[in-house]
């Protein structure tokens, strides 16, 4: 077998060595009835790299890629180009085959780019600081839910119609655990202001989204400033990284803790993770942040290095007590996160922000042209929601079949919505005049 | 794993060893100095060409970033020097033995990597029609299969995204069956021994059970008397946390007693499935009364580390917890067709819900299938049966020189206490040493039952020749230990940096950039 | 380009400098310790599954082999760290500055490796029916477009390897066209400047022809006045053989004048391209009456160099050459699909033959063409002015401490004699201490025109930081240079090795490994 | 642009302290009229990643690749499968982007592999020694001879009527620029024996290949015993390396040199290159051997390393008096062949070879089958021509169409040799049973 070293000679001279008859000594505190004898079966023997690769290889046969046709799906995750530069790093032998760096003198190549990361996402929120990553985006959401609980020591956590389904749906399962109330406003394709009226002295926190699930952008600083006035925090949430360059970022809005998900930055879509969480707050509020952090301090010498750092919240050091459970989180997508963000640097994100969002207006006025079709999200980034006069489903059925994947239907996320009509549909850099011109065309045969 | 769980973090002797010739540069030969991307960039560059914007109206109604975020951007050039520059500060399993024990570092197969790229699995969404991924959801299935054909349960969660959010999984699931029995309210108290990682407390507190610590007996197994004894009174009793082989490197050899004793007891067996890359093909969990398992497939089935994650936790659940098992999960279909259950109703009415946005680690999932595949059933047992004769080999070289936790054989991983060492000299001063050596140290201060404890876990990827050079050279650190070396305190002397002072870290924490960092962004 | 022309390879002064604190392991901190395959691996092991052979009789009637290679076979884990460990003792452009004049060390764009591999370019066979690689010969054809275009000149030969092959092929194509003129065996000279590259004269003999060669003048250009007179009686003269941009990093400004009186001796003009990249855009060779220029894709277009190559070596032609350009070919037909040439009659019954097979270096070629897309025509010509300035801003902050070979603004390298240099240190000195300064040393000793020559090129894929910080170290190891500093002699200090021993290497030749080499495999 | 790292602000201040008034300053000395003002017309401007994979992945589209269906084409070039770590390790910057080793103190990493390297190629061909790579095996071959003619002193080169026909066209090209003579057997698919009544005294070698083109192995013993009573050496060629595995080796059968391409180990089809040659000689012949050659040594603390030898058989030192002109050789290739080499050793090897022997084996009886097919190659390795009772090209033609890929016609290579109905095809551990199958198949009907 190709990845284990030993020889039967080396094996026989272990044991020698070991004064062991066989392997099977080892495992002698297996209970005799659970012993299992020979191999387990029902599953195959090892196989060579050309078999296995032809195996997976025609799994991944079955599976449309979004760059192979017109591609409008987004909800949470998008489809951007990633510099090859960046998954060239993240294939470097000492970035992916490395632990998480608990022996700062050998693992200073992780350590500064968790800083420089921990940085970029400060400042891409507008945030004070940010942790070394959670995994993903809606488990963020739920860890800031139950962080703005321990911080306000109050139970109730409100969350917006806007939210999206999954974020709000992983956010509850963590906080029933815990003994909180969860509060969904209902869903609504503008609604996320009515989280200002939703807060009251018992309410820990808000949580609203912009871009929202339906791609509204909305600033939420009267939702700030109502719930700062109730003694809450205002928790916000973004699922496309992107938008920072160009939208109005949590900092701006007086959030006190902002999480979102960084795929959309050096990450590619792999159905759905490994993503990369990202998880900024307010200086005041470190102490009682989940998730690793990075620090800066001196070695022996006296020269600038990077360790890990305030531990003491954490599951390894402090066992029960520890602000969250969370120990492998997501490193080389943050790697990845980081270094696609130190390619694009300010002026090329706002680029990219501002080309995602021209080619979703093109998109949008695509669309408008339509008999039957409206836009129904007011303000948008990259992502909007339109109304079709069919069945949604049937409609991105129809458009499947011709090559094109047309965005989600709202109903998926939202079962009880009564949303059965709606799209939502994402355009970014990578879509083209022509891509547009298909989905457009395509539609307009179909409704 | 975890280091210095003492939660004593490490203050260098500063100042005493400066290395003599500097060189003008800052470089030294082949190590190159690397400053922050924020000293080497400006925000007015940029390192990727993109096409001019058209300038047309927003839609935007006004919602614009007002503040710069005054990030630089790197041209290419100096961005791949940053980085390549930076990984060779680096410590890898691809650079040699990475010992460190409860981790299970072994190598990384690159045909897993390539096959994670391929666009039908690296470039689909995980919300386009069903139809257009059935080839996803079919890969998904089969290792679903794998695992609980290797476990012997019947079902598993296919969503968690690590160990820690399968251990979440898992008591969730138990917490679900609590609720459906009504009993949620009174069984709060989880039993979790001493010797667990620090995941598994911190679990049962985020699901809202109380922890209840059991001893290890002296041979390095949970307490059965003392288990009698806390389940004397069972009534408030959800379950128990255990890791099988525990965090000692033992096999619970009374697992399924005390499996007997938790369900008798009313209670759940939580299996922490971390060790299991000692006993695939051995043994199925299943086999063993256990509940509910994680499987952290970054250890076991060998998707990379990447330097703290992306792991992935599938947890399977035994026919009493299916039943409460997350959303999303896939349903094959009569017509041969994979659907995905992603609502907590219909099929999936009792599920506890949800516990993350889509459906799991499928970039992990590829590597996980291709490394099984690639062993093959015959190939597992080997690579388990492998790495328990490393360590045991680890164990019986070094049990002359440096004090073995308990007598006899060892599972994946051999445990040492600082028993042998000289006063003066710490765990960590041996761990230091190893790193002049060219290795990265074994885990340090855990199992915390384990005074000053030495956990190595070399893993089945290991050759002899790699595992007698890592001895030799842990035996001279080892003896200079027992010697009381005081040079040991300085260790290490070779590595990229001398020793961090972790302390100052803590105690001023700067935690982000800034020109030069104001007071006011070191915590209070 | 070549290291130390002068062929008094480097002896060091031994066990002067032993490393003290040695490890047990032989590694040091991250730097490993890597024997050879040959004592890691044995033949009875191997890294690789296939599946059993069925063991049906074999159709080799007889012609087996009788002995054994004895070559080991390493499982992955161990053939990774033996490649990763290695790695890690190069020098390479992604770790820094590599200023090997005439070599243009600059950034290699990773997009380029990316598309490199696309089944489509990377997974077709050169024989394959030519209907099925319409798209790899477009591409060729795309690509002869650029450099074409570029040159100003109206044919290119595609298939040259390297630029040595590109060589042979304008001088196989002089050497044809002689022939067609019924001269060749009359016309046997061949000009060539002292300060030529190695390849050039190399080239022309093995071209058969006799290589005559010109001084350079003081201000390290082709003397014209010798050229007059070697001219003087031109019946013999095949041509002449002249790098422009030069080798001294000069632009040889009389080039028109001497094209003319090349031509004017019936001669053909040869230049050697291997310097394009400074004059990309600013200026076309075709303007300059040069008849043949190989262009080194591996320098000018980026290709990376791979530790030795593989290169590519276009080579284009003049209309009085293009007849005799070698097959194959590439012609684009009416219908618009691409056929290839691939013998020497019809549609190339002029061309000198075949100079290797198959259709030349398409791995190269998909690299090439993606770095001129990215680049563009206006890219192009900004990066050959930052290679310029960025030799000249090193030429001028150097200026006052070592000395330059030449008066004047430089093109795309900087050239410095050792004349600044105290007795007893020598150029090697100076480029050994440059890598303990974290630098991969300039050329050295080439161009054979100027003492203890030291040639910098930059490369316009440097930062201005960078660039200072190699000046600072520089400066300060000139300045040590010139202070006679001992301590140089035995540098490097802080590389993986310390100087190597190439006169012993020479003297007792030992070229692969032996169990223990007996003597009869050291030449005589 | 992303590659160019000087601002404009870098790119005035270092006029300053050069002291130039601008860049024009430094192209003083081209000739007035050829300078060139403004852009290079022609060319589009620059673009950015997606733009330029977009385009040539379009051109990648347009050709068949070798993995897309049933794939038979050999003649020189090999669908071998190649382990995804040889391609991971060639892409590490310290091997991709550094130069050749003329500096070993920082470049022990190239320097070793290539010791590596040398030690594979002599062991596997059974010669003394081999050096360090040449471009690819045809170039391998001509500089092959025009050695022997240096050390025999001799003008006289034979080649065998089974030669890779673009390996004598090389050979032909150096040879004759040096009035060398060159004598070609007529095309034979069983006749390198021919080569022993070929030599005489004024020979300088003789050229024989095994497998030669049409896939025939032979022993060429009685040639080199031949050659050697006249003094010339024997040149031994083959261009399927994996045949060395289980085919008798040059070493084995008297040959004085041994040259062929590496492409089958560790390198993909690539449509020609960049692939491998491999040269190897007896020990006595060192000092005329082309190419570099890499030595082991001592450094100044006495520790093993490794270097550039014996350079004065190159034109960097002897410059007209150089044994060639070749600098820039085959590096990354030949990491790619001795990292590949490394996994399989000798044990893999074997294997591998035996797999493609009995593809080929079950591959000729499918054909065989067929009436009107007859297999002329007496005995093989994987390859072997056969003659249809159609003109080759129609039939390659018609399987094309079919989407297999059938093989090489005979005519294509040898114009003259009146072979227009035979098909030269070749099968490896890439060939399944079903492809087989399908070939077969599609031949039946065609025929
Ligand atoms: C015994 C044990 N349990 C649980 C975990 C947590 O797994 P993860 O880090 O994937 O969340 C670990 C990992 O360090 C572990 O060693
Ligand atoms: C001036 C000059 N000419 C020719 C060559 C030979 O090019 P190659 O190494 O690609 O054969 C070189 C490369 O070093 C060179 O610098």
């Amino acid at each position: 077998m190709r990845y284990l070293p030993l020889t039967p000679e080396d094996r026989a001279e272990m044991l020698r060595v070991i004064g062991a008859p066989s392997v099977d000594a080892f495992y002698e505190d297996v209970p005799r009835t659970a012993r299992l004898g020979g191999k387990i079966d029902g599953l195959p023997d090892h196989q060579g790299e050309l078999a296995v690769e032809r195996h997976l290889s025609a799994l991944a046969a079955r599976n449309q890629a979004a760059s192979a046709g017109p591609f409008f799906v987004g909800c949470g995750a998008y489809k951007h180009h990633v510099p090859a530069t960046v998954d060239h790093i993240i294939q470097r032998s000492e970035f992916l085959t490395t632990y998480t760096p608990y022996q700062p003198e050998v693992a200073q190549g992780t350590l500064q780019t968790l800083f420089e990361f921990q940085t970029q996402v400060a400042a891409l929120t507008a945030m004070d600081l940010a942790n070394a990553s959670m995994y993903d985006g809606s488990t963020a959401c739920a860890e800031a839910a139950v962080m703005a609980c321990r911080v306000t020591k109050r139970k109730k956590v409100v969350l917006s119609g806007g939210l999206h389904p999954h974020y709000a749906a992983a956010t509850k399962t963590l906080c029933e655990a815990q003994g909180l109330d969860v509060v969904q406003l209902p869903a609504a394709i503008d609604g996320e202001l009515e989280l200002a009226g939703a807060a009251d002295g018992e309410t820990a926190c808000v949580i609203g989204q912009s871009p929202n699930v339906f791609g509204t952008v909305t600033d939420l600083t009267p939702v700030s400033e109502a719930a700062h006035n109730q003694g809450a925090l205002l928790v916000s949430v973004f699922t496309e990284a992107v938008s920072l360059g160009l939208v109005t970022p949590p900092g701006e809005m007086g959030a006190d803790i902002a999480v979102g998900e960084g795929q959309s930055i050096g990450n590619p879509l792999t159905f759905g993770g490994p993503y990369v969480g990202l998880f900024a707050a307010l200086q005041k509020l470190v102490r009682q942040m989940p998730g690793r952090l990075c620090g800066e301090t001196v070695d022996a010498d006296g020269a600038r290095g990077f360790v890990l750092t305030l531990s003491t919240r954490e599951q390894h050091i402090r066992r029960d007590k520890a602000t969250s459970n969370i120990c492998t989180n997501a490193g080389l997508c943050a790697l990845a996160f980081t270094a696609h963000m130190t390619l694009l640097g300010e002026k090329g994100l706002a680029q990219l922000a501002t080309l995602n969002h021209e080619a979703a207006c093109d998109l949008a006025d695509a669309l408008e042209a339509i008999d039957g079709v409206e836009i129904v999200t007011p303000r948008f980034f990259n992502e909007f929601a339109f109304k079709t006069p069919m069945n949604a489903e049937a409609v991105l059925a129809m458009l499947a079949e011709r090559g094109i994947l047309g965005g989600v239907r709202a109903s998926r996320l939202l079962p009880d919505a009564h949303m059965d009509d709606v799209i939502i549909c994402a355009a970014t850099e990578c879509t083209t005049e022509t891509d547009i011109a298909a989905f457009a065309g395509a539609l307009k045969e179909i409704v | 794993m975890t280091m210095n769980n003492t939660g004593r973090p490490t203050t260098p002797i500063h100042g005493k060893a400066k290395t003599e010739n500097e060189t003008v540069s800052g470089s030294r030969g082949l190590l190159q100095r690397e400053d922050l991307i924020f000293e080497v960039g400006s925000p007015a560059t940029t390192g990727v060409d993109l096409p001019a914007p058209k300038g047309r109206k927003t839609r935007l109604g006004g919602v614009e970033r007002r503040t710069q975020t005054g990030l630089p951007g790197l041209s290419e050039p100096q961005a791949v020097r940053h980085y390549v520059r930076l990984s060779q500060r680096n410590y890898a399993i691809d650079l040699g033995l990475f010992p460190l024990g409860s981790c299970t570092m072994k190598h990384n197969p690159r045909l897993n990597e390539k096959l994670a790229r391929l666009p039908g699995f690296a470039d689909i969404h995980p919300m386009q029609p069903q139809a257009t991924v059935q080839g996803a959801l079919q890969l998904i299935d089969e290792l679903a299969t794998w695992l609980k054909t290797l476990t012997g349960m019947p079902a598993v969660a296919m969503s968690p995204k690590a160990g820690a959010h399968g251990e979440l999984c898992g008591m969730m699931s138990i917490r679900a069956a609590l609720i459906a029995r009504g009993e949620s309210d009174v069984r709060k108290r989880v039993l979790v021994p001493a010797s667990a990682h620090g995941t598994n407390p911190a679990t049962a507190i985020q699901c809202g059970f109380v922890v209840d610590e059991i001893e290890a007996n002296p041979d390095g197994r949970v307490s059965m008397d003392q288990l009698r004894e806390k389940l004397s009174e069972p009534s408030d009793i959800a379950g128990i946390m255990l890791t099988n082989p525990n965090t000692c490197g033992l096999f619970e050899r009374d697992i399924k007693e005390i499996a007997d004793l938790i369900h008798d007891a009313g209670g759940y067996f939580y299996c922490d499935g971390a060790n299991f890359n000692a006993i695939v093909g051995r043994v199925r969990p299943g086999d063993l009364g256990i509940d509910a398992m994680h499987i952290n497939l970054h250890k076991t089935f060998s998707t990379p580390h990447g330097g703290g994650g992306p792991g992935s936790g599938p947890t399977v659940l035994s026919e009493a917890l299916a039943p409460f098992a997350p959303v999303p999960f896939i349903v094959k279909d009569a017509d041969g067709l994979y659907h995905l259950v992603e609502e907590d109703r219909r099929e999936a009415e009792h599920s506890f819900g949800r516990l993350c946005a889509f459906h799991g680690q499928m970039g992990m999932f590829v590597r996980a299938i291709s490394y099984m595949l690639s062993h093959g059933a015959d190939g597992l047992k080997q690579a388990a049966e492998d790495a328990v004769l490393n360590a045991n080999y680890i164990q019986a070289r070094m049990r002359s020189v440096m004090t073995a936790a308990f007598d006899g054989y060892c599972m994946h991983e051999a445990l040492f206490s600082d028993a042998f060492v000289a006063d003066g000299i710490e765990t960590i001063d041996i761990a230091k040493a190893l790193i002049d050596e060219g290795y990265h140290p074994m885990t340090m201060y855990f199992p915390l039952v384990v005074k000053g404890a030495m956990l190595v876990e070399p893993t089945e990827t290991e050759s002899k020749a790699e595992l007698d050079r890592f001895c030799d050279a842990l035996e001279q650190v080892a003896r200079r230990a027992a010697a009381g070396d005081q040079s040991l305190k300085q260790a290490p002397y070779f590595a990229p940096m001398r020793r961090l002072d972790e302390t100052q870290a803590a105690r001023k924490p700067v935690l982000r950039w800034i020109p030069e960092a104001p007071p006011a962004l070191a915590a209070e």
